[in-house]
């Protein structure tokens, strides 16, 4: 099959979501009152806004992500060919963890890697 | 009408309505799905070309990568229920009577112009290709570029660590 | 320690304590402005030592409320049983011992929400148990609800 | 398969992103928003590239390896502007293009 | 109709079960009524909701021995948006009765209560003198089943559960069986 | 050898060609997609109840008890009720939530799953798309789910919410490194990214034999590393119900949530069908060199079931971690990923890569 | 909303989020008002309250007797226990000697209810660190117990066994051999236990020095039961003043001194090895005898003070009856130990993550409704 | 080197430990014979509880439908929470006498706590706890029971 099918796939897929939550939508029973639709938070009224996430923690992880997905995807094709191309392929890549092995060093050692 | 015919209408139709959407969208989460349906279509578009590593590439990287980030750093920096103040009317007028001269005068100049469009050779870029291009110091080898890569992903995590911890340490 | 000696001890720390050797505990009720001052000698005297209250409370005898304190003494493991009249029912307030033990903080929330007893210098004094709004205090022995109570 | 469309099709595709992306980055006051405008025009240039190579130069990739080298500098881009926006933020609970200006101390 | 392994004469209380039949005029139920009510009642999943002892029988009841999991509501869901059933297990104060409230009407339909042991159905131990009990949650709430018991073992629980499979087995598509 | 008689490669383009041949090549191309679709579709579904059912019964005999088992016989239609119910469960609208992005969010994670599967091959000849960048495509297509998980976090306005997307947010895109990576490793050794190539490498051998311990130290990077990516337990930080009820889906009701619910299994089949094809040979037989006649009776075992077997015991061990271990907590998550998983990773390749270098590999 | 209405935040900034009083972790309703910075907890205030069932003022309108199914209700984990409390009150009040089978068999079934207090922690704390599978184990081992209790005192969790001068029942003739078979078994079983939790890494790195509790804190606190002897507080009740058969059996008081997370837990699960051998060297030295002293149908205590402590699995329960000579108690107080246990929380988890509080609250072991009495 | 070995050793303690928690559970996965669960529903004919479990108050009739119940009202007294409710009327027997005899025990299982006072102080042991337990019901009225059987009367003797 040609790649163009995938789009086949993307239907299907919403085809499944979307046609199950209409379906759902019409056919269940609904009831109403004033606290339904309101925030659940064990069973209190919300206080404050629900906006409370500064947590420079988890972002610091998706932007070291980022980089390491960059290399990721540019080993690919260095490990389709690694097989035939011999020598050559690994000392380039050596050069290349080497420098990006720095980057985690240095990552490591500004506690960068540290959850906080 | 081919089948193919229609995938690429439907891809460029929603590149270019969520294109749209990204830049005039009133809330800043929503602009930003928006932009992955953009680069998500321009994925396919990959795909409808047989460049599938690229596709690939585009994907993880574009839509599974950089979105994500952008998403992160949206859910840190703004609220919910947070609106953009629309833009002044006179502004946004001008800018899109300007856009829209650029637009209409580039495509003119496409138009015009008389590509050769049609593919000759079915040709479908394997991993082995695209592996020996980018590990080959000789003609259409990119090894060097490769590697500067590595330093620029070095020097864009240096760079981003000292930002980001930065603060930290001068509270 | 026994019970006798430490009776001699507290007579000379307040000798206007009423002292009586009950037949568990050693009973020791001085008048509620001297208790705190009591308390703090009780738990930092050497010889006695009572660095342990494992309970405290109130006891609504209509006319005057008795606070009860249990003490322990961690090194030396005796017991004694402090005590102190409250007899204004309309405001009554006595000093809070939360800055020797941090047990009492609860306890003393307790008794506040259910006995009204203001403590002095408490560091959190809110309700505990009841709703914000709750009117009345349920361990008075002259509390009505005709609302909530259903009698038997 | 592709060979009933023609490659203008693709040009006029990324034409008009390439000015969507120029509308919102002169429009836009939030940083994010800006760099999300940078995205679509990096993105359209990317689609130059490939529909060229694709149509033009058959059996060579010299525009496949572009984009690709774009995608990941515009990662390494994006991770450094982000980390920049975030510290932006931090300093200035803001990151409105025109308020940060008026904040700066 | 029915539990499988049990017959309908085994179980208590069937002259309320024919009151809900008779008031719902609806003898007759299609096929996918049928279909539905077998979905919905061998699906009941409970919010994780207890209040004080009889939630440890609740837990029993979940646990190896007796093991709600046969009949499918071992899914116990922390959010009320997810829920089915709601086992009022424990004592409801007054303070806590704008909880359960808030709870049960968070909760998405079609829902059921089942109240189980003395102090949901009645107060129970509580009722008289305590100031500070609800006597009884269908005061709260509107009850499907009520659970006696102080609290009622893990087999009475699921003899309970068996009776709501009962109960919502009478319910049409079009609406769910209004509490009597 | 009659290793091909369950080759589907033959039938499927015979179906091709007979539909080819009968109408123009659109409508034949329309028909073979809604074909496929509804197969898809089929199995999609049929994988996911049964994967909860599974997991319901698993947990179950691990924990002394019987599970489902009033439904049916053996309580076999114990989720097709609980589809039933929640298909016909109310759905709550949210008050102060992103409508548009609390519906798409659904949207986003089965469709990722959907696309994954895609290119998976399920036996010889029988998989929807033979990428030459299979492995890739997977991981690409199967990282846009954390999005799906951001938004729906964050779009029901829901302080618990939140904080389970930011967490499964960090979570997921960490570990999709070290899966990539250990993947990388049987790249090298397969020289492909082809699933076909790669399956067909492991003729005389799963590479997780032929590798030697880089192989086997991959392998188990892979588990630890797509356990977490799929947001199971001990990695279920993002709905971690001691902390944050039900986290990211708090909110969500009915189908919606269901599909939540079935996407954690999809992803899990996904994961564990990428684990048994690339390193457990995916539908090739057993084989051992040398012994012709085992080798023969192996090879009389349909693929199909060869694949299912080794998913289903990739899906079995993810399933007795998730009941074995307690949660781990988000900073000892990052660094299990960060400090150990990634070094061991990026070493691990340099092994693999040497090993190949010197052809030490079988 | 408009943009400029709402207030940015900043990491410094704090936040408050509600932890119940419809959690599943913290066992029952409790309701913790926290407030984070990120994930880390700056402040916790308990809410109380949601149980609050004003037993103390019931009892002051019930007879000695009918008090005691409601201290069943305090802590229904060791209901027995704090029957027995009552009952010792108004033995000791009325200056009645129980027979020696009478001490005995309470002994027992404290112990046994102790374990089966320790058991139903321990499934509740693997939950709350994410071990799902723990739950089951331990409430499977916790059923043997329950089916002796329920042989033997007709119930399987609020027992009501205790009755002022003994016991409601005697003992069931087959109560001595399901205890030995059940001591026999678990000793099999709780090394599972251990394979399973104890030394798993990712448990141990959960709770090792995570909320750490000093002695002095320990004691200023009020901190009693398993929390209060990892911090090294000898406060045994069982030793410090033995009540019924505790005289008659050797056994040693737990003690750690780390006070972590980790040590609290682990204070329980050696409890449970002592206990099995308090029992065994009870449970074949029951004497004959009768199972109750004859009291009076109405039961008067002379007028004064009465104040009885026992050890119970959380810690010590207090029981502070003042009688004024009626048939009802003028007063009664209890002393609970969650009650005082829950103090020490916020002190503990400052500092910590949400998922640290949830452990550290796990291992202090609440029982809402013996704290809101 | 030594903080290399450090951290291999780390992770293979880790992991051994994470091994010995596995066989645990898959242990019990093999031996399908370790189940315990007791199949509810299904064994309800073996199903016996113990003989003092305590299901619900009953009042014990002999085959002439008669009860030893004298309507002293002390089970009423007894109860800590009220649970029953002891109805007597004044009947005339054949010698003239005035006598107060039983007319309904009314008893709220939806409120019983099971402490067995009331069995206990019962003075003529007019009462048994019952071993059933399915008592789960659509309506909550029907939780109040009238214990003595109708038409049942006093039996000979126990009256005092
Ligand atoms: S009914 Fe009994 S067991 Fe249940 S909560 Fe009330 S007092 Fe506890
Ligand atoms: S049941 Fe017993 S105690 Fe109750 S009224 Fe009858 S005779 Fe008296
Ligand atoms: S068992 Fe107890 S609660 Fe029940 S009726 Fe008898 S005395 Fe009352």
């Amino acid at each position: 099959m040609s790649s163009e099918s995938l789009i086949l796939f993307f239907i299907v897929g919403a085809f499944l979501v979307g046609g199950a939550i209409i379906f759902s939508s019409f056919i269940a029973p609904t009831s109403t009152n004033p606290q339904k639709s309101e925030a659940y938070e064990c069973g209190v009224p919300t206080k404050g806004i629900t906006w409370l996430q500064f947590n420079i923690g988890y972002y610091l992880f998706a932007l070291l992500f980022l980089i390491f997905d960059v290399e990721t995807v540019f080993i690919f094709p260095w490990a389709a060919v690694m097989k035939e191309m011999g020598m050559v392929a690994f000392v380039e890549i050596l050069i290349f963890f080497i420098i990006l092995g720095f980057g985690l060093l240095y990552a490591w050692k500004k506690h960068a890697l540290i959850w906080e | 009408m081919t089948i193919s015919e229609i995938i690429f209408y439907l891809f460029s139709a929603t590149i270019i309505f969520f294109s749209i959407l990204t830049v005039t969208s009133r809330r800043i989460l929503r602009a930003a799905v928006y932009l992955l349906f953009v680069l998500v279509s321009t994925a396919g578009l990959y795909f409808m070309l047989n460049y599938h590593f690229l596709a690939a590439v585009q994907l993880t990287l574009y839509a599974g990568g950089i979105v994500v980030l952008i998403i992160f750093s949206i859910l840190l920096t703004s609220h919910i229920s947070q609106k953009f103040e629309p833009v002044g009317i006179k502004k946004q007028i001008f800018s899109a009577i300007a856009m829209a001269a650029g637009a209409i005068l580039s495509i003119m100049v496409i138009l015009n112009y008389g590509f050769n469009s049609l593919i000759t050779v079915a040709d479908n870029p394997t991993m082995n290709t695209i592996g020996y291009g980018l590990l080959n110091y000789g003609k259409n080898g990119y090894a060097l570029p490769f590697e500067v890569i590595s330093i620029l992903l070095l020097a864009a995590m240096f760079a981003s660590i000292v930002i980001a911890k930065k603060d930290k340490k001068t509270n | 320690m026994e019970n006798n000696k430490l009776q001699e001890l507290i007579q000379n720390f307040t000798p206007e304590a009423e002292i009586t050797a009950g037949k568990q505990f050693l009973t020791v009720t001085v008048d509620k402005s001297r208790l705190h001052e009591l308390a703090k000698k009780l738990k930092e005297s050497e010889e006695t030592q009572f660095d342990y209250l494992f309970c405290e409370s109130a006891v609504d005898y209509n006319d005057y409320f008795m606070m009860v304190y249990h003490l322990d003494s961690t090194t030396h493991r005796h017991q004694l049983v402090l005590k102190a009249k409250i007899t204004d029912r309309e405001n009554p307030e006595i000093d809070s011992v939360c800055d020797l033990w941090e047990a009492a903080n609860y306890h003393e929330r307790e008794i506040f929400d259910l006995f009204g007893i203001r403590f002095i210098n408490h560091p959190d004094m809110r309700k505990i148990f009841l709703d914000n709004d709750w009117v009345g205090f349920p361990l008075r022995k002259d509390y009505v609800d005709k609302v909530n109570v259903v009698e038997r | 398969m592709t060979a009933v469309i023609p490659l203008h099709y693709f040009l006029i595709v990324s034409t008009l992103m390439f000015f969507i992306g120029i509308y919102g980055f002169l429009t836009r006051k939030n940083l994010i928003t800006i760099l999300m405008s940078v995205e679509l025009i990096l993105n359209s240039v990317n689609i130059n590239f490939v529909a060229f190579n694709r149509y033009l130069f058959p059996g060579e990739l010299q525009g496949h390896f572009f984009t690709l080298f774009i995608i990941a500098v515009a990662a390494a881009e994006a991770a450094v502007a982000i980390a920049i926006i975030i510290s932006v933020y931090r300093r200035f609970t803001n990151i409105d293009v025109e308020r940060v200006d008026t904040m700066k101390h | 109709m029915g539990i499988k392994s049990m017959k309908d004469q085994d179980f208590r209380d069937n002259e309320t079960l024919d009151l809900f039949k008779k008031e719902g005029g609806n003898f007759l139920l299609s096929t996918v009524d049928a279909l539905i009510d077998w979905g919905r009642s061998n699906s009941i999943w409970p919010l994780t909701f207890a209040t004080a002892c009889c939630g440890i029988e609740m837990m029993a009841a979940g646990a190896s021995r007796h093991d709600f999991a046969r009949f499918g509501i071992e899914v116990y869901r922390a959010s009320p948006r997810q829920a089915d059933v709601i086992v009022v297990a424990g004592t409801i104060t007054n303070k806590m009765a704008p909880v359960l409230k808030r709870l049960y009407d968070q909760m998405a339909e079609p829902k059921y209560v089942i109240a189980m042991g003395a102090c949901a159905i009645s107060g129970g131990p509580f009722y008289y003198n305590s100031y500070h009990v609800v006597k009884g949650v269908d005061h709260v709430v509107p009850v499907d089943v009520y659970i006696p018991g102080c609290p009622p073992r893990p087999e009475a629980l699921l003899y309970g559960v068996m009776q709501l499979q009962r109960k919502i087995k009478l319910e049409t598509i079009a609406k769910k069986r209004s509490n009597a | 050898m009659n290793f091909d008689i369950y080759d589907f490669s033959s039938f499927t383009k015979s179906i091709d060609e007979g539909l080819m041949a009968s109408m123009s090549p659109f409508w034949a191309i329309t028909i073979e997609m809604i074909i496929i679709g509804v197969l898809i579709l089929g199995f999609y579904a049929v994988v996911g109840l049964y994967l909860v059912y599974a997991e319901r019964k698993i947990c179950a005999f691990m924990q002394c008890r019987v599970g489902p088992n009033r439904v049916g016989p053996y309580g076999f239609f114990q989720t097709i009720a609980d589809l039933i119910k929640l298909l016909l469960k109310e759905l709550i609208p949210i008050k102060n939530a992103d409508k548009i992005l609390f519906n798409i969010a659904p949207f986003i994670v089965i469709i990722a799953s959907f696309m994954a599967i895609a290119a998976i091959p399920f036996a010889k000849g029988l998989h929807a798309l033979d990428f030459n960048i299979g492995v890739l495509y997977v991981m690409a297509v199967s990282s846009m789910g954390v999005i799906g998980i951001l938004l729906a976090g964050w779009s029901s306005n829901n302080k618990y919410s939140l904080i389970g997307a930011m967490r499964s947010g960090a979570q997921i895109v960490s570990y999709e490194l070290s899966v990539g990576l250990s993947l990388i490793t049987i790249v090298i050794l397969a020289g492909s990214l082809q699933f076909s190539t790669i399956v067909e490498g492991q003729r005389n051998g799963w590479f997780i034999f032929t590798g030697h311990i880089p192989a086997i130290i991959a392998f188990l990077v892979f588990l630890v590393a797509s356990t977490a990516e799929t947001n199971r337990g001990p990695f279920d930080l993002a709905e971690a119900e001691s902390e944050l009820t039900a986290g990211f889906h708090t909110e969500y009701s009915g189908i919606k949530f269901a599909f939540f619910f079935l996407a954690e299994y999809m992803n899990m089949f996904i994961v564990a069908s990428i684990a048994a094809t690339v390193f457990l040979g995916g539908w090739m037989p057993f084989h051992i060199g040398g012994w012709e006649a085992f080798n023969g009776i192996m090879d009389y075992i349909p693929p199909f079931i060869w694949y299912i077997g080794k998913t289903a015991f990739v899906i079995f061990l993810m399933m007795w971690f998730k009941w074995t271990f307690p949660r781990l907590r988000i900073d000892q998550l990052l660094t299990l990923e960060w400090k150990y998983l990634l070094p061991i990773n990026l070493f691990n390749i340099i092994l693999m890569a040497f090993i190949v270098l010197m052809g030490w590999h079988f | 909303m408009d943009a400029e209405k709402i207030q940015p935040l900043t990491e410094e900034q704090e936040f408050s989020i509600n932890m119940g009083p419809q959690h599943p972790s913290t066992h029952g309703v409790l309701r913790l008002m926290l407030k984070l910075q990120g994930e880390m907890v700056r402040e916790v205030k308990p809410q109380l309250g949601y149980i609050h069932r004003g037993i103390e003022k019931m009892c002051e309108k019930l007879t000695y007797p009918q008090t005691i199914h409601l201290t069943d209700r305090l802590d229904y984990l060791s209901a027995h226990i704090l029957n027995e409390s009552v009952c010792l009150a108004v033995e000791n009040a009325l200056e009645v000697e129980v027979p020696d089978r009478v001490k005995y068999v309470r002994t027992i079934i404290d112990e046994l209810n102790r374990i089966a207090s320790h058991q139903l922690w321990w499934c509740a704390f693997g939950m709350d660190l994410g071990a799902l599978t723990t739950f089951f184990y331990g409430l499977r081992d916790r059923e043997k117990i329950l089916d002796i209790f329920e042989e033997t005192c007709g119930a399987r969790l609020l027992l009501s066994y205790n009755v002022p001068g003994g016991l409601m029942f005697d003992i069931h003739p087959n109560f001595q051999k399901r205890t030995k078979d059940f001591i026999k078994y678990f000793r099999k079983k709780l090394p599972e236990y251990d394979a399973l939790l104890t030394g798993n890494p990712i448990m141990q790195e959960r709770t090792k020095g995570i909320g750490y509790f000093s002695k002095e804190d320990a004691i200023n606190f009020g901190l009693s039961g398993p929390p209060g002897r990892a911090s090294g507080f000898s406060c045994d009740v069982r030793v410090h003043q033995p009540y019924s058969a505790y005289p008659f059996a050797k056994f040693k008081e737990i003690l750690y001194t780390e006070g972590d997370t980790f040590h609290r837990y682990k204070v329980r699960i050696d409890e449970m090895w002592e206990s099995m051998n308090i029992i065994e060297q009870l449970i074949d030295n029951i004497p004959e005898g009768d199972f109750a002293v004859k009291m009076k149908p109405v039961i008067k205590l002379p007028e004064g003070e009465y104040y009885q402590r026992v050890e119970a699995a959380r810690g010590e329960f207090g029981v502070y009856i003042v009688s004024d000579g009626n048939k009802n108690p003028y007063r009664m107080k209890f002393r609970s130990p969650n009650f005082c246990n829950l103090a020490p929380l916020h002190k503990m988890s400052v500092g910590y993550k949400i998922a640290d509080l949830v452990a550290i609250s796990g291992s202090l072991d609440f029982v809402v409704p013996d704290m809101d009495r | 080197m030594k903080s290399i070995i450090n951290y291999l050793a780390e992770i293979f303690r880790g992991v051994s430990a994470l091994i010995k928690g596995m066989k645990v559970t898959g242990y019990y996965f093999i031996h399908p014979g370790e189940i315990v669960t007791q199949q509810y529903p299904e064994n309800r004919k073996k199903l016996v509880m113990f003989e003092r479990f305590k299901g619900e108050v009953v009042m014990i009739h002999n085959e002439n439908n008669e009860h030893h119940c004298t309507a002293c009202g002390i089970c009423e007294m007894n109860c800590p929470n009220g649970s029953i409710e002891i109805i007597s009327k004044t009947v005339t027997s054949e010698d003239g006498k005035k006598k107060k005899v039983l007319a309904h025990h009314i008893y709220h299982l939806g409120m019983c706590t099971f402490c067995n006072l009331c069995v206990k102080t019962c003075p003529s042991n007019a009462l048994k706890m019952d071993q059933t337990f399915e008592h789960a019901v659509f309506d909550r009225t029907k939780l109040t029971k009238v214990l003595n059987r109708p038409g049942s009367v006093l039996m000979k003797g126990v009256d005092k």
